[in-house]
């Protein structure tokens, strides 16, 4: 018998599993569901797992600015990390500068952030985008904020681990350079994700459904760790169960 | 430092230059809109903006205000509160020039102009067009392992870097606690001018637990008292942000008309000083 | 950091390993003498010792201990009190290799390394012998200037940073103050290992005025009690260096004899631990 | 009419004159005299110039580490430095690392501290060695810490200004690579300064004497500047007129 959960418990559950084993994760601006999905995990490691929050006061323990996280991502202290984009393509390409010609956009966003070096250096870099459609997942992304892979050569210690959405968990394979979808979230079907998807990816005969949170991780999801992520997240807290 | 450091917030503004490098802090890390609004005011022009590494409203009006030609950032964001309309209209009607990065790149380079290097290398934008588009960066192999590219950038040496600050002292000695970006700023520029909340009748180097997070007089040019000056911004430890103003202006900002309103009523506001 | 970062002195001195990349600070910026003592005593050999950026008592005692192979320091200095004659007989006798290095390449090497670069260029060197005798440094042609020669440095990469500091706490933040080389050093280090005055039951980041002194426990390995931990050498706002233990030093270890009894008469007294 | 003065209190009132008109003066570690006259010179300029201390508390209001000293001297931010040199030669070349070949050394000296950048830097350097003898001044040094000069394209905004020792005063010309005698101190000759420098130098058919210092300025360093010395070199400020 299964507890009635929403989407964003569901993946935080996901993301918190995904961080298994990690020594030390940092989650970057605007990213309430992997922040909450870190303090889980942190939790769950019984505090083994250490988890910097950029905008948290109390999970940002940094005195050297904003360069720190960077610094610390290439000196091998960052054993995970979330991007996301605007655009995301099935070589594991992602996109936060903006569709059409550059620099003029047809749609632009905000721009680059940290993707352009995080995503070399981070050893399991998750990409995390929870809308699910071909305006999303694209063939081909317009503008390469960062690329999926590199030519042999290019110090490239991280790179993307796989790609969590709304609807599906895909797993990255760096040599075959894309993805496979691994589990298809619970409600939802192999057919919508094809439909769905903007770019060609791995699917094995039978993809099993993404494990629903067991009842007691619901239980720490909706007490401490919603507690902990309403110091960086007031607004997301307040809206977890829906 | 001048003797004179201590000013009004109109003479602070009206020492920047038209056609300067500007440095500005990220959201939440010092962001002196004070000295936003009267450089708006006097109408600067030609500013190159760098932005350490991302900004929000400050260079979103700055660039709706017509006050820059080159926008240098990693990205331009007011987060949950919408997209920030100006700077999207200027891009796609060519009124700037963009130079976008990504935020280690801006902090390795203010660190170069900082250690008087011309250049320093730095790790990824390998295969990204962030690195394509950026003609004033190279990519070399590294002289000490034959096939293994790497980017090289040029130093940022800022003319005038702007922040906003808790306290400052009457020897000119500015707070800034844990944000080691602005003492990167002010050591990388030519100048740095900043607005406090307060000066302290306290020198900061008086207090050995004060020390560790100042910026030294030696780097400080103009310092003006501006109350509040973050805001609509944040300033962590001191305000948070003003979500029902930013909201506002967002909604405003989507046409230029809606902009312009904006500006003369923000324009039309007195300064908070003392 | 792990759990079990708080250790015995004992137990700190085991964990650096012989052929260990070591850096230590230099004098009057926390330089752990009590964790020296126990390299000693445990026989330590073949170190690589990185003085960021010159050394004094400790790289001297360390070289007249048989324990150092390579010594990458921009000076060995006892200062007023005499001569470093163990270093200096080390290098006569060629019981060391010497990497003679200037104050700003330690600096900068080691802000490479804090970085993940893999080199970083520098200013000055160029026509020096400093340059000359470095055939692990180089000098290229300025790729955003031709005929503007530059030298580049490799990054330094500690196995190991070590050095004293005033106070730890129990979650492993250590505060350091205004010595932010400290701080470069632990973020270069593989590894950093730390003597301090006393613990704090209050978590540095739990004062905002503390926390931008702090290196935070994520850098941290482990954490020994040592009471006077830099003596004979000072650690400034807390105590001077012993100038009386310092001169009987010098002059003991004028020979290899007379060090070896001081050596000796060193070891044989405990350390002070709580 | 004159009052008797030590030599510590002549090479502390020529130091201060040869700072006039800098905006910012560092003075590196053991060198209490360049310290004093810095002080004092700060205190002629009615606190216009700034002075920073090394291993001083009062007089370093540095928060970057001792890399900050280097970066500073990069920036442009610091007008006068002094180095010394265990050899100095006539081309201006110093030399803090030893006599003999290298690395074993005959006399083995500290090390080359920060001379390889600041002498590059920094655009007054003042080179000031107490001793004035020819096992100090000598045609060639041994090792090369910091040339006085550099190859037609390296980046140098900085180099010597001239060498102070106890007996002479010298100006270096950067074109003709050369010192120049500038003045001698009361009590000696320019056949002694002849006798005991190791290099060629100009020497001008009349040679003025060295001024003595001022009684106001004695007073001001018998007092004030001796107080203010004391923080960082108490040693020094008990002996400063013997």
């Amino acid at each position: 018998m299964s507890i009635p959960y929403s989407r964003t418990e569901l993946l935080v559950a996901v993301i918190a599993r995904l961080l298994e084993g990690c020594r030390h994760v940092t989650v970057g601006a605007s990213s309430p569901i992997p922040g909450a999905a870190a303090l889980l995990q942190k939790d769950l490691s019984g505090g083994a797992m250490r988890v910097t929050i950029l905008g948290s006061n109390r999970y940002n323990a940094y005195t050297n600015g904003g360069v720190e996280t960077f610094d610390m991502a290439a000196q091998g202290r960052i054993d995970a990390f979330f991007l996301g984009g605007g655009q995301i393509d099935g070589q594991g390409n992602i996109n936060l500068v903006g569709t059409g010609s550059y620099p003029e956009s047809e749609v632009r966003w905000p721009g680059s952030f940290g993707s352009a070096y995080v995503y070399y250096l981070v050893p399991k870099v998750i990409l995390f985008r929870e809308e699910h459609t071909r305006r999303v997942l694209v063939p081909k992304v317009d503008f390469i904020s960062s690329p999926g892979v590199s030519a042999p050569g290019v110090y490239r210690p991280g790179g993307p681990y796989g790609l969590l959405t709304g609807l599906a968990w895909f797993s990255f394979d760096k040599q075959k350079r894309h993805f496979r979808l691994e589990t298809v979230h619970p409600g939802h079907t192999v057919e919508e994700i094809r439909d769905q998807t903007g770019f060609e990816f791995d699917c094995p005969a039978q993809v099993p459904l993404t494990p629903a949170p067991e009842p007691e991780i619901l239980a720490l999801i909706r007490g401490r760790i919603r507690k902990q992520i309403a110091e960086t997240y007031p607004r997301f807290a307040s809206t977890f169960a829906n | 430092m001048n003797q004179q450091a201590i000013c009004e917030l109109a003479e602070l503004a009206a020492a920047v230059p038209d056609g300067a490098k500007l440095a500005v802090a990220q959201d939440n890390c010092g962001v002196s809109m004070a000295a936003t609004r009267e450089l708006v005011r006097r109408g600067v022009r030609g500013l190159h903006l760098v932005c350490v590494p991302v900004s929000g409203l400050q260079a979103e009006i700055l660039v709706g205000a017509g006050a820059v030609a080159t926008l240098e950032t990693s990205a331009i964001t007011l987060g949950e509160f919408g997209p920030a309309h100006r700077f999207i209209d200027a891009l796609r009607k060519k009124r700037i020039r963009i130079l976008d990065s990504t935020c280690p790149a801006v902090h390795a380079a203010l660190q170069a102009g900082q250690k008087g290097l011309p250049f320093i290398p730095l790790r990824g934008l390998i295969g990204s067009d962030v690195l394509a588009n950026r003609k004033d960066w190279k990519v070399i192999d590294n002289p000490f392992s034959p096939g293994d590219p790497i980017a090289l950038l040029p130093a940022i040496n800022p003319d005038i870097a702007l922040f906003h600050a808790p306290l400052a002292d009457r020897s000119g000695n500015v707070y800034i606690g844990r944000r080691r970006e602005l003492l990167t700023m002010a050591h990388a520029a030519k100048q740095t001018f900043v607005t406090v909340e307060a000066i302290s009748e306290q020198d900061l180097f008086d207090d050995p637990k004060m020390a560790p997070g100042a910026v030294p007089a030696i780097y400080i040019n103009r310092i003006a008292i501006a109350k509040q000056g973050a805001w609509p911004v944040g300033l962590p430890e001191h305000y948070g942000c003003d979500d029902a103003a930013l909201s506002r202006y967002v909604n405003s900002a989507k046409t230029e008309d809606g902009f312009r309103r904006f500006l003369d009523e923000w324009l039309g506001e007195a300064a908070v000083t003392v």
